[in-house]
């Protein structure tokens, strides 16, 4: 039964996430003076491209083809791995917060060589710069968590919002810190403005579209899915950690329901500030990404430290 | 007590012999023969030790003990096999022009002739007679240091002669002032006797035995090549030929170290202060210290490994004058370790040095390509050299090390940094001479390198275990120099 | 027996090393197995026609390869055997062996901890006597010796099992240099290229030199106690300084030849020109015996550690692990860059040994088992994908003789099966989840994380900024071989070379790397197997095991409790394949979809050509610009001019020269005052007679002097 | 201690230790080298005069041994063969023009002063006459070795360490007496060969630099230049 909704949950998380993208996209319209497109466009999009007929370059190897499946995949159990609508399911058990990162880092393995494979500027260009900004995107992501980790003393993520929850509404000057940290972390990975812009195809700033260039068919379809997901992990990574209430606790079909509205109330609210956001600010240099980064390392660091000096129990 | 007689009896007839004979076309095969006959001798020697212990003749003329029983073997070894290298090494340079028959007769009988100082330095018990010894193999080597009547060569000799002989002078002055204190507190007949002056050591003054000791330090310092007082070694080493050099500093240098050991347990038993171990202490270190700087600078490869010879025996200088069982232990097994492996390395550098036609290190190239035995012979004599296991420098180096740990530590920094600098001071020439491509017009020699395996060979033997009754004689001989056996 | 399995892998290994001096002894053997059979006449019919065969000068180098190779192989099996029993058996093996001093014979002593070990080295050894016939086939007899290179290579490996063997300071000082020196050798052997002269006398200067550190160790050891066996040196009494000037000896000696920062320089210089399996048993094997040689004389002889000591640890892993993998990603030689990257990792070892030791000294045996049991395993996988990297490197320099990652490229399409095997290596060094470095790295961050339990406020704050720079440089280990692998083999080709490169035809080349792929895979689904193994070391060496790790199942990882953490790489396999299978049938089951090839975009320019690649230095870029200080860089662009007033551009020249920081600030010094003290030095000898008399009458005055 | 009060033989040996001492300054500050021979083989005269004294009193017949071996050995063999040697070769006329000679003269006499400093604490074991005489003959050796350090010419360098020989043999005989039989006969050995050992050497110095001018011995140094 539990692994019946552990799945369940992963299932309406890959769902879910083209919905959320969509949603982004409708706000930042909104905000922008545009006519949004429909709230579904998303899934159209990925209809189309599964229907389409891949065109790949001549000198791909199996590499290029298979890497889409491989990014897919270990997003989707990234997905497993964090709790959606409840805690305490068997699939985050098997796999912590730790092992989540490294299935970032598995499915950016390898979309960068895929960039790599075909031998084009762009593509060594996009890889060049993901990796760069990725390595300098982890280690600030793990201090935020590490902030949480350490509060709870565990790195299971559905035992570490259980233990949030419990301790009812606290205010935490670490977990500030920590969701500024992770904040700043989720815009930089998920290649949102001011770091990537999603929406550009002008050659000297993709980032992350640099290195898909070449896919085309159902490969684009999972990049770009795989992607979408990515964006939605991290916004339940806000949402649940630092505000979890709402989750179902328990397995019954009312606290379930529950945890679903209000996991989907959280996302949207989530969604309209980043769009805000994107809206406000422009993108910035390459080479000024690392300040950022920096900054959100700092704010981890910060977070970690005022545990320490702060809250921690001696 | 025959056999040591007849130890000396040889040689003795080999200098007369050879003097009158020594061009002839076989004379290298007698020399060998020569050796191997006074090996014998020694190994009989060697043979009465062991079953009857510590043999003094009738007249108190001789003493063998532990101590030195282990050295004349040694060297009668080196003897012959510096010998067995000479022969084919001498041919090679007579074929050069670079000797006449002259000088191959003064060469072969001066080469007995100095066996003969080397084994009565060793198996005289007359602080005198070994005095006259020693000065005896400065007089039989300094014609053979110039041999090749090169200007260099000359001055060499000459620098050798005068420094040694001044240096030596100073060992007589101690020498009778040594007399001086026994005289007063024995008989005068026996007062130079070493097993008489040992039994009554307490007895003796110690101030003037101090004074004294300073004496024969500085004199036979000089002829073991103690910093500052060793600036001909190099000259003499680099410019005789080379199997002068695989004796001098396989034998000579150990000689005269025994010389003021014996002194030194003679101080220790009148004085209780330990100046004559932190003399030596600090001959030790400074000698280790410098020539392992100096060893960067070389440009000639015999002058190269005469440095290492300076840097050798200040280590033995320096665990000798630490005293305590594991140091003197360690020391004497060096000393054993070292000539062997000096000797070997001259050997090699000696045929290295006649395949590339020069003594200058920037020519001597790709050795390993162009006589393999020759250049692993020099390169592994090298590392042997240079403390690396399994072979005996590494055992003697590593007790050395934990010996100073434990009595000083504050001097392990200087022995480490000491260690390192002459390592990379080797390998820094000796690497770029065995390896690399054969230069143009570079062609093996003959050359008869069994000498060089044998010496390693026992080298490391000793490194991977020391046969009982070695470890037997170093054990007394260390009971005899620190008072107690490391065992 | 099993004392007698870890002999016979030092025998063995010692006699493949002679055996390798018959390559040139053909007659000698033939004379010899003649004079067998003509006694004998009556069996061995068979056995006779076939080593007559072999004897055969067209067949006998080969042969004598396979046998020498095939001697070394039965090596590393006996010691996987020998360390496999030990562990299991929970038991301690003595024995002595009559060599030595007369008052010291050697002590042996076969415990989990060396048998840990020996597993490491029997496993490095078996995949290189897999691939190491057809590797040294190459190499030209009359230049490059056989009976050199196997000859040392036996005495390597016998040397480091003696090391894991030794059980008093003196047998062990022994084993240890014997392992320098024949790598010494090794590194030396195609001495006629400048580079290899420089690094092989680099590399034995910083052996003697960290040797020396060594003895010295054990000498403060040996002052507080009355003997050189580990017996005695465990039972010294230690005042804290002493024991501290003890840890610091033992960490400059084995951290030299671990290759931590700043003491690593040897490494780079002499990986990448040892042979491609001599770098691997380098890098793979011998840096851990350095480690071993550090945890037996902190763990066991010292006993008590020091926290203060783990700092000292955590701080030089930290560094060393972010320089190593910093200077790794600038590099351009394939092997030199894997050489910079065991840096690295060895620094991981030593930031998760210092925890372990932190957690000792603050009463935690628990989490200090832990991070003991993260380091030993992380060093475990460093063997198997670092041997794996450096075996493949070594069939890209057989196939396509370069090493130069900027001059290969598209190499997948012509070595498949090798490609997999170096992707598997790549993605194990990243440490990617579902390989062996991913596991070895959590157990890391869960040691880290553990924090909480101490007291000490600075403590509690380093060990987490550590924790980060272990995340950062994981990090930058997935970049740096996405840089490889993406380099190498991916793209167009870049050289003549690579062009004409195709699969080696050696099966052992390849089966000696699938093997230890096919580890490092099945040690990430199923790290129980060796963490039940090292529980046995933990629990002799610490006196403390794991908590029941398997409380979930053997399908579960879970060291300190099931709520705190808890990784079951079976069951993410699992998932990880369901996910796979439903999206790849899922999207494939359109027949119209099928692939089609077509020219990649190339922005309407006609073409694109290999130089339009991105190439190392660009990939690179940002971390040269990001991280501008970790190095010494030197860029320079030069532009030839031509055409009216030099104002067209004909061609470019970009040069980038990327130096470590260690040498112009610690080494160049040093050097160079060496060389300035022996110039003063050497102004001793004047050369004229009457200076030389002055200081004897000097030091004779001295001398007078002082005693009177 | 009064020199009244002590017996003819000890007057006598004090009286010419200050002789011996007297030679080995004069032939410090001595350029010429036949005025330095002469001087040196008068310092051996006075030797033997000491040891044939020596043997008178004390009654110690191989002490007249010795006497003859000095006598034949440091007066009369081997100034002839120095001054044969430096006649041969023309080197009578050269003046070595010392650079600090009252420098030199000063630090012999320091040296003096210094050998009784060294050997004081002997007194207390012994009468002071004997420290005088040892600490002659120490100041003899010491002044031989200065005779070497500032003299450049190598003739000098020969009678500089014969002096050395000198002072050493008049401590052997002052102090105990002589030595055994068997090292004096050695010890003459030894010094009869080296000097036929420095004969030769003068005649390859001179072929070999055309000078017997020990400075310019100096091919073989390590100072860079």
């Amino acid at each position: 039964m539990n692994w019946l909704i552990a799945m369940l949950q992963t299932t309406l998380f890959v769902a879910l996430a083209p919905l959320l993208a969509g949603w982004l996209k409708c706000c930042k319209c909104r905000l922008q003076n545009r006519k949004a497109p429909s709230l579904f466009q998303p899934y159209r999009d990925l209809i189309k491209l599964t229907h389409k007929q891949p065109v790949v370059a001549g000198q791909a190897s199996w590499l290029f083809t298979i890497a889409p499946y491989l990014v897919f995949s270990a997003t989707v159990l990234a997905a497993t791995v964090v709790p959606l609508i409840a805690v305490d399911l068997p699939t985050s058990a098997s796999a912590d917060v730790i092992v989540m990162v490294g299935f970032f880092a598995f499915a950016r393995f390898f979309l960068a060589l895929a960039g790599l494979d075909i031998g084009t500027a762009f593509g060594g260009m996009g890889s060049s710069r993901e990796m760069t900004i990725s390595s300098l995107a982890e280690p600030a992501m793990l201090m935020a968590i590490f902030t949480l980790t350490m509060t709870a003393s565990t790195t299971n993520l559905s035992v570490a919002i259980n233990h949030v929850l419990n301790d009812g509404l606290m205010l935490r000057p670490s977990f500030v810190f920590a969701l500024l940290a992770l904040i700043l972390v989720a815009i930089a990975e998920t290649g949102r403005i001011p770091v990537d812009n999603p929406s550009t195809h002008l050659e000297l700033t993709m980032i992350h579209e640099a290195m898909i260039l070449e896919y085309s068919g159902r490969h684009l379809a999972l990049i770009e899915w795989a992607s979408q997901l990515k964006l939605m992990l991290y916004g339940v990574l806000i949402a649940n950690i630092f505000f979890p209430w709402g989750i179902a606790e328990t397995f019954t079909a009312q606290a379930l329901g529950y945890g679903l509205l209000a996991i989907i109330g959280k996302l949207a609210v989530l969604a309209i500030f980043l769009a805000l956001a994107e809206t406000l600010v422009a993108k910035m240099r390459l080479f000024r990404v690392q300040e950022y980064l920096s900054f959100a390392y700092l704010l981890g660091l910060l977070g970690m430290l005022s545990h320490i000096i702060l809250e921690a129990s001696r | 007590m025959i056999a040591a007689y007849l130890v000396l009896l040889i040689p003795f007839i080999g200098i007369v012999f050879f003097a009158l004979a020594g061009h002839k076309a076989d004379t290298g095969k007698l020399n060998i023969r020569f050796n191997a006959v006074c090996l014998l001798a020694t190994v009989w020697l060697a043979i009465n030790v062991l079953n009857q212990g510590t043999l003094l003749s009738s007249g108190k003329a001789f003493l063998i003990d532990p101590f030195n029983v282990y050295l004349i073997v040694l060297t009668a070894f080196v003897g012959l096999t510096t010998s067995i290298f000479s022969s084919p090494y001498m041919a090679h340079e007579k074929e050069l022009g670079k000797l006449t028959d002259k000088r191959l007769r003064l060469y072969y009988s001066m080469y007995q002739g100095f066996m003969l100082a080397m084994y009565l330095v060793l198996t005289t018990n007359n602080m005198g007679v070994m005095w006259v010894a020693m000065e005896g193999a400065t007089l039989a080597t300094v014609l053979l240091v110039s041999l090749y009547r090169t200007p260099e060569s000359i001055e060499a000799a000459w620098k050798y002669f005068i420094l040694c002989g001044v240096g030596i002078a100073q060992a007589l002055f101690g020498t009778i002032l040594l007399y001086y204190a026994a005289v007063q507190v024995g008989d005068v007949e026996n007062s130079l006797l070493w097993s008489v002056l040992y039994e009554n050591a307490s007895k003796l003054n110690p101030e003037i035995l101090e004074i004294a000791f300073v004496f024969m330090l500085v004199g036979y310092g000089t002829k073991i090549g103690l910093v500052p007082l060793h600036n001909w070694l190099p000259d003499a080493h680099s410019e005789g030929p080379t199997p002068m050099s695989a004796v001098l500093s396989g034998l000579l240098l150990n000689d005269a170290l025994y010389a003021v050991v014996r002194n030194k347990m003679l101080v220790d038993g009148a004085s209780h202060s330990d100046m004559a171990g932190h003399l030596m202490m600090g001959f030790g270190m400074l000698s280790f210290l410098v020539a392992a700087f100096f060893l960067h600078r070389q440009k000639d490869i015999k002058r190269l490994f005469s440095y290492s010879s300076i840097e050798h025996m200040g280590i033995m200088t320096f665990a000798f004058g630490m005293g305590g069982p594991l140091a003197t232990f360690a020391a004497l097994l060096h000393m054993t370790v070292h000539s062997l492996t000096k000797s070997a390395i001259f050997v090699t550098v000696g045929h290295a040095s006649q395949v590339a036609g020069t003594q200058s290190m920037d020519k001597i190239r790709g050795l390993i390509k162009t006589q393999p035995r020759i250049g692993w012979g020099l390169l592994i004599g090298t590392v042997a050299i240079a403390g690396f296991p399994p072979f005996g420098v590494f055992t003697s180096e590593f007790l050395v090390l934990l010996a100073t740990m434990h009595s000083y530590p504050w001097l392990t920094p200087l022995l480490l940094l000491g260690i390192g600098i002459a390592f990379a001071g080797l390998f820094r020439h000796v690497q770029p001479m065995v390896y690399g491509n054969q230069p143009e017009g570079q062609f093996p020699v003959k050359a008869n390198l069994w000498p060089v395996m044998i010496h390693l060979g026992l080298v490391l033997w000793l490194g991977l275990a020391i046969p009982g009754f070695l470890a037997h004689w170093f054990s007394q001989a260390t009971l005899l120099i620190s008072g107690s056996t490391p065992l | 027996m099993i004392l007698l399995l870890a002999y016979g892998a030092v025998l063995f290994s010692f006699a493949s090393g002679l055996l390798a001096l018959m390559m040139d002894q053909r007659q000698v053997l033939l004379g010899l197995s003649q004079y067998w059979f003509k006694t004998f006449p009556h069996n061995h019919q068979y056995g006779r026609s076939v080593l007559e065969g072999r004897l055969q000068e067209a067949h006998y180098p080969d042969a004598l390869r396979q046998a020498v190779f095939g001697l070394l192989g039965l090596s590393g099996m006996f010691a996987v055997l020998a360390g496999l029993g030990v562990m299991v058996g929970k038991e301690a093996f003595t024995d002595q062996i009559s060599l030595g001093l007369p008052w010291l014979p050697w002590h042996v002593r076969f415990d989990s901890l060396s048998g840990f070990f020996y597993l490491i080295i029997g496993i490095g050894v078996g995949a290189v006597s897999l691939y190491g016939p057809g590797y040294v086939r190459a190499y030209d007899e009359g230049q490059h010796p056989f009976a050199a290179l196997g000859l040392f290579t036996g005495l390597f490996v016998s040397g480091m099992l003696l090391v894991l063997l030794a059980d008093d300071a003196f047998f062990f000082m022994i084993a240890w240099e014997l392992m320098s020196v024949a790598s010494y050798f090794l590194v030396a052997f195609q001495h006629e290229n400048p580079a290899n002269r420089r690094a092989a006398f680099l590399y034995l200067l910083m052996a003697e030199v960290g040797a020396l550190a060594i003895i010295l160790g054990f000498g403060v050891l040996a002052s507080f106690s009355d003997g050189f066996t580990f017996d005695a040196l465990r039972e010294a009494k230690l005042s804290s300084t002493w024991a501290s000037i003890a840890f610091v000896l033992a960490l400059l000696g084995f951290g030299m030849k671990a290759g931590v920062v700043p003491i690593h320089v040897w490494l780079p210089e002499a990986h990448p020109v040892a042979p491609s399996h001599i770098s691997a048993l380098m890098s793979g094997v011998m840096l851990k015996v350095a480690l071993y040689g550090l945890i037996r004389f902190c763990y066991d002889l010292i006993g008590d550690v020091h926290w203060q000591w783990g700092v000292v640890l955590l701080i030089v892993g930290t560094v060393s692990a972010l320089g190593g993998i910093l200077y790794a990603m600038m590099q351009v030689n394939l092997k030199r860059l894997l050489a910079y990257s065991s840096v690295e990792n060895i620094g991981i070892i030593f930031m998760v040994l210092g925890l372990s030791m932190i957690f000792m000294d603050n009463g935690q045996p628990q989490l200090a088992a832990l991070g003991f049991l993260a380091a030993l395993f992380h060093a475990f996988n460093h063997a198997l994908f670092k041997n794996l990297l450096f075996l493949g490197a070594g069939i890209l320099q057989h196939q396509t003789h370069e090493l130069n990652i900027d001059l290969m490229g598209g190499l997948i399409r012509r070595m498949p099966h090798t490609s997999k095997l170096f992707l598997v290596g790549c993605m194990s060094i990243s440490s990617l989840p579902l390989f062996n470095g991913f596991v070895s790295e959590w157990l890391a961050f869960q040691t880290a994380l553990q924090v909480d339990v101490l007291d000490n406020g600075v403590l509690r704050s380093l060990i987490p900024v550590a924790a980060a720079a272990l995340a950062l440089t994981a990090a930058l280990a997935a970049a740096c071989f996405v840089k490889v692998f993406g380099m190498i083999f991916l793209g167009q080709s870049r050289s003549r070379h690579c062009d004409n490169a195709h699969e080696v035809d050696d099966q052992g080349m390849l089966a000696g790397p699938s093997l230890l792929a096919g580890l490092c895979f099945l040690i990430g689904i199923f790290p129980g197997v060796i963490i039940s193994l090292l529980n046995s070391v933990a629990g002799q060496l610490l006196g403390q095991t794991l908590p029941n790790d398997s409380a979930l199942g053997w399908l579960w990882l879970a060291p300190v409790s099931a709520k705190q953490a808890s990784y079951s790489p079976p069951l993410v396999l699992i998932a990880a394949l369901i996910a796979g299978c439903i999206s790849f049938w899922y999207l494939r089951r359109n027949p119209a979809t099928v692939m089609r090839r077509a020219e990649p975009w190339d922005c309407g320019f006609g073409g694109l050509t290999p130089r339009m690649q991105y190439s190392c230095h660009a990939f690179t870029m940002p971390f040269r610009r990001i991280f501008a200080n970790a190095w010494i860089v030197d860029e320079r662009i030069d532009k030839d001019l031509q055409g009216a007033m030099d104002q067209d551009v004909a061609a470019i020249r970009y040069q980038l020269h990327i130096q470590d920081h260690s040498w112009p600030r610690l080494y160049e010094p040093i050097a160079r005052g060496v060389d300035r003290l022996a110039r003063q030095v050497g102004r001793i000898q004047t050369g004229n007679i009457r200076t030389y008399l002055g200081y004897s009458f000097a030091t004779l005055l001295l001398l007078l002097w002082v005693v009177s | 201690m009064d020199i009244e009060q002590q017996d003819f033989y000890t007057q006598a040996i004090l009286s010419l230790a200050a002789l011996v001492g007297l030679t080995s300054f004069l032939m410090l500050g001595q350029g010429r080298l036949l005025r330095l021979i002469f001087i040196f083989a008068m310092q051996g005269f006075l030797l033997t005069l000491t040891a044939a004294l020596a043997a008178y009193s004390l009654d110690n017949p191989h002490l007249y041994i010795s006497a003859v071996l000095s006598l034949v050995l440091k007066v009369i063999f081997i100034p002839w063969m120095l001054r044969r040697e430096v006649i041969q070769m023309q080197a009578h006329r050269d003046i070595e023009a010392l650079h600090n000679k009252t420098t030199v003269m000063l630090g012999g006499a320091s040296l003096m002063v210094f050998s009784y400093y060294v050997l004081h604490p002997i007194v207390q074991t012994t009468s002071p006459v004997m420290l005088n005489a040892l600490a002659v003959s120490l100041s003899v050796v010491l002044l031989g070795m200065l005779l070497m350090i500032s003299h450049r010419q190598a003739v000098a360098h020969v009678v500089g360490f014969m002096a050395i020989e000198n002072g050493l043999f008049f401590a052997a005989i002052v102090a105990t007496n002589g030595m055994p039989m068997v090292v004096e006969l050695g010890v003459a050995f030894d010094v009869l060969v080296a000097a036929v050992l420095f004969g030769i050497f003068f005649f390859h110095i001179r072929t070999s630099i055309d000078s017997l001018d020990v400075d310019r011995l100096n091919r073989l140094h390590e100072v860079d230049k």
